[in-house]
């Protein structure tokens, strides 16, 4: 596939963005300011970034519990999405949802979800809707390898394959379900496998190359597009750091942890826009240096912004209050 | 004016807003050509708004509320059915967890226009996985709206309702109500949540009951006014709202309160209405609060066994009269 | 594989047991006796034959709404069977069951479920406790095509395989499911090619052949029994009569109709055994009028038992009444 | 006897079965060597009893619910966790229609040793989908003991007798709880399903609640006492089989009752011990009975929002003393 350097250099940005994004996250945890837990997407950017680089504006993206990057890399508004993160009213969700809930509908994320495995179904049901709405809209639904487990994963693909819906299964395997190997938990080495089983075309990439995702996920959206119905992408990708706020991950076998980080996702496709003459070292530079800017300036929002009042918790649970 | 069935009076609101709302769809098991729902409800619809609109679907009840759910909030508004009651064990996620928490989780940002379609109740001798009354565990879950009509003329205004509703709504209908009939206008109406109605008016005793124990006991009504007791009846019709003005107001004026439900008594919707009419009327009850409802057992097969589960009018009268 | 005449008889003599059973439910029904709904198992005998002969009696079913001819065939008191289908007090569940949870555990029946799927797991929970006793048993475990849409199928062909239970998958795809054709429902022509993406072998049989039945069930219990785990065994085969008690299945075209009633699976395996010498029509007549009059002995025991008194309703719900 | 963790007694109790009894086995999301389950319950257990009479278990609830009773119908006796009580909205068809039924349905042929551990509650700002209070809905699920266990002591007993009870017991935590220490004897001891226990003697008004709701009743009454208000604390240890009797005597001796639970209000567990009450006790009431709970929303993410959600100790104290 022949990608243009504007590609490269969108590719790059919004891999770098993700990872910001998360450092910033990482630091304000280590300030205290982050309630709840944190389940952080360091690591796999590159996955978020392919993805949502083969997307329109207009296309949609299901998130999972681990959700900041892909919002993040479908463009939300990082002010909303950090003081989500911390509780404030400013907040995309004025504070109601926090990290497992992190949504911007505006700008195409059907929702963020802590039940793992929920948002296929929920993903599957907006492809129908693009379909049946007449429109060219296309959903990329993110799930991890432990979500393939869960039975809505089967039911799901199976839907989207009968009726042939604008679909693309994202699946990040980071090798770990919390502290579960996912090779205790699956009999086969590609989770890519199971979309056979429902006719349903898959490959598996370097989920840390943001690059092959991207190609991947171009076809991917290409055939739902021309009604050619869903995908199954498997990208192959590990967590930096532990599953969530509190673990270590010391379950994980040093070699393997030096592993994957030997192959981190933003230097990766730094390399390859060099390489391909799309940036160079100091455009590179300068691109991080305008998102940090913008990375703390959301970071100084979400900090300086107020915490809801205690009574709004009473408020959304319908449209009107009853 | 012609009386209809509470099968046809369903269908009618379900076509008539697929009529006005071309985002309004059916999906579910068998609701399509071949079969027309398990209970015929949809039968017909199909052969005039095509299998695309009324769409059948696998055997996959949580992602049947699932994508429901996503079509919801993608700018559709599907009629979710869920053949029967029991089945909604499998979709409890998706109902309880996404559906009816989305618009509070993402502080609003999403609207969720989806109706779930479901039939409880026993009587048709079909055991333990295809009787139950399963409504209180949607009472118990904030964000669900959830209507229960027992009648045709309620259930077509209330269906019609609901999907315009931009809230999730738990639609519950019951299995040995689809054949009463009752007159339904022709003109258009629709039927408000939250607005209970005084099915009979009395002045010694509320009965406040749902579905076919309604039925029940408004014929028990008819039975004790023979003894000189005057009964009044009221249909909630929807349980989220919930009337409890109108509730209230009878139970101040008649002093006694006697709850029926087909479900299982111990955490039935019934405990609840108790646990409030107590709280908000102490002073005029004269008497405890009756639950008349089945046995904390699951729903058994054989006849015998069965109607000895489902309460009985005898039991009904037996109540009312004791706290009389 | 090499069939012994003892093995051959056996097989015409449960299929046809089986489907004497069924005759006598329908007659009885026909007279108003059978309360409720009924799932019929005639047409698909042979399944349930040909997978029963190759268990031991040790060994566990797991059953499904359409299971009379499962617990029949495993060896079921006839008359406790037919008892609980007409609500007696002396049927095998004390008629609390009925049709959908007909179940004789003393002959390793774990259960016979209204709700479509819900028996997969159990039965995997089942070949768990096989292999954690330290036993041989082995279970099979029977659903249907529309089965296989249900999340748990998935989620217990996978359980299944990674811990390499003893259990055998028995998928009765009568094409059906209700009224909804499962070539609708399922984008692959085998739903056997699902058990391919958990790494279980599976095999596709004429399941209204039960010496075919026979052989593959043979093998996969094999299998299990020797620790290589979980097999799926796809029986295409057809419902003779509509899904339940009132269905006239005018849905199904006339000549697909035709075509399975003339691969009856009792007249099959009669064929089967009278050519390879195992009976003369004249046997297989023999075994037909003593069958018979079993049946007819347990239809009337059925019959003149007693109905459960009413408050027997509220037993068993715990062991002890609380 | 020494002073315990709440976790490090519900340790105890499981290992005691596990080494008393072999076929007592745990199954469960992370429960075993790399985790030590969600809350580190398990910790240690696995490198003890080994992989597989501590088995970690693919993210599959339905099905880890079904497998436990298919292995509890054949002779083992399963203790399977879901990791969150949230996340039970996915096993509910293994839990409620088939461990719940299977007794039942089968005419009493199979006994269903099962028991099926998850934690409830908030306080952890982990929001909507890890947060909820869902006993009601077991309450409500004819077929399922339920225990309650809010103390170091009672949740060693109660596990013990869980894992040796011939029927599925729901056996659920509280998020607040595990680090509470209590002491716990060093021999062994069952407690009994069904008794409740009198945390506090009082004779003014009776408290009812669970989990840690009862932790901050406990603080209150120690509060009121100081006001002059004396309050009964009572701890009902199990929900099914429901210890009505203490109850009902401290009602009759006090005259007031108050209920307080985590859980949203309508058709929470409250709701059924209001509607008994009033019917049993309904001379001694000296006052409605009212209930302190979660207001009707999902449970949500900020620390003030959640704050608010789960009932303070004021708003348990002004129950309190509206009703004295
Ligand atoms: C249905 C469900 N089961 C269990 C959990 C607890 N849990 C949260 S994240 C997680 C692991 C998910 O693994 P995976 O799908 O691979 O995603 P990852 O965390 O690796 O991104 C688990 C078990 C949950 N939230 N939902
Ligand atoms: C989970 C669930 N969904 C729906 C139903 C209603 N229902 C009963 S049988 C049936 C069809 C089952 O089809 P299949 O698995 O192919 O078995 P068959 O009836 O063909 O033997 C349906 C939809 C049910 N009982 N359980
Ligand atoms: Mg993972
Ligand atoms: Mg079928």
């Amino acid at each position: 596939m022949a990608v243009s350097k504007k590609v490269l250099v969108n590719l790059y940005t919004r891999t770098l963005k993700v990872r910001l994004f998360e450092e910033k996250v990482w630091d304000l945890f280590g300030q205290n300011l982050v309630p709840g837990t944190l389940h952080l997407y360091l690591g796999q950017e590159a996955v978020a970034a392919g993805v949502t680089a083969a997307l329109d504006k207009s296309d949609w993206i299901q998130s999972t519990h681990r959700g900041h990057g892909h919002v993040i890399a479908k463009g939300a508004d990082m002010n909303a999405a950090l003081a989500e993160l911390l509780g404030k009213a400013t907040g995309s969700c004025k504070g109601k949802g926090g990290s497992m809930h992190i949504t911007q509908f505006d700008v195409g994320v059907l929702g963020a979800t802590g039940v793992v495995a929920s948002g296929i179904p929920i993903g599957v049901g907006a492809a129908l809707s693009c379909k049946m709405r007449g429109t060219k809209e296309v959903v990329a639904c993110f799930f991890g390898d432990g979500a393939s487990n869960n039975g809505t994963f089967g039911e799901s693909l199976n839907m989207a394959a009968i009726w042939s819906l604008p679909v693309v299964f994202v699946v990040e395997n980071n090798l770990y379900a919390m502290g579960t190997p996912i090779k205790m938990m699956c009999p086969s080495i590609d989770i890519a496998e199971r979309a056979t089983g429902y006719c349903i075309p898959s490959i598996v990439v370097d989920g840390n190359n943001a690059l092959e995702v991207y190609e991947a996920a171009v076809e991917a959206v290409k055939r739902a597009r021309e009604g050619g119905g869903p995908t199954l992408i498997e990208c192959k990708t590990y967590r930096q750091r532990g599953h969530s706020r509190f673990d270590a991950a010391k379950y994980r076998p040093p070699e393997e942890v030096e592993f994957w980080l030997n192959r981190d996702s933003v230097e990766k496709i730094k390399k390859i826009v060099i390489e391909k003459g799309a940036l160079t070292e100091k455009d590179a530079e300068k691109i991080r240096t305008k998102l940090q800017k913008e990375v703390d300036k959301a970071g100084e929002f979400a900090v300086n912004s107020e915490y809801p009042k205690p009574k709004d918790a009473l408020d959304d649970v319908f449209a009107e209050v009853l | 004016m012609a009386k209809k069935t509470y099968r046809d009076a369903l269908k009618e609101g379900l076509r008539e807003e697929m009529l006005r709302d071309e985002r309004v769809f059916l999906m579910g098991e068998d609701i399509g050509l071949n079969w027309g729902g398990a209970f015929k409800v949809t039968k017909g619809l199909a052969e005039e708004f095509g299998e695309e609109r009324v769409r059948d679907t696998p055997i996959s009840e949580n992602t049947i509320a699932g994508a429901a759910l996503g079509a919801a909030i993608t700018g559709l508004i599907p009629v979710a059915e869920i053949m029967f009651g029991d089945l909604i064990t499998l979709a409890m996620d998706q109902i309880c967890n996404q559906a009816a928490k989305m618009r509070y989780m993402f502080g609003g940002q999403t609207s969720v226009p989806v109706v779930y379609r479901s039939v409880f109740g026993g009587g048709k001798n079909i055991a333990s996985h295809h009787s139950q009354s399963l409504e209180a565990w949607f009472m118990h879950t904030p964000g669900l709206k959830i209507a229960v009509p027992a009648f045709a003329y309620d259930v077509k205004g209330l269906i019609k309702t609901a999907i315009r509703d931009p809230d999730p709504v738990m639609f519950f209908e019951h299995k040995l109500v689809y054949d009463k009939k009752e007159e339904v206008p022709d003109e258009e109406y629709l039927i408000p949540f939250g607005e209970a109605r005084i099915r009979r008016e009395g002045d010694d005793v509320t009965v406040w009951g749902t579905f076919q124990m309604l039925h029940k006991s408004l014929e028990v009504a008819e039975e004790l006014a023979k003894e000189g007791i005057s009964v009044e009846v009221i249909d909630p019709r929807t349980l989220m709202p919930l009337d409890k003005k109108t509730l209230i107001e009878s139970v101040k004026k008649t002093g006694r309160l006697v709850l029926v439900t087909e479900e299982t008594k111990t955490g039935a919707t019934t405990s609840e209405i108790a646990a409030i009419v107590q709280e908000e009327a102490f002073d005029w009850l004269d008497a405890p609060i009756k639950r008349v409802n089945a046995p904390d057992t699951p729903v058994p097969f054989s006849p015998p066994l069965e109607q000895f589960f489902i309460p009985s009018g005898e039991r009904i009268a037996e109540a009312v009269r004791s706290v009389v």
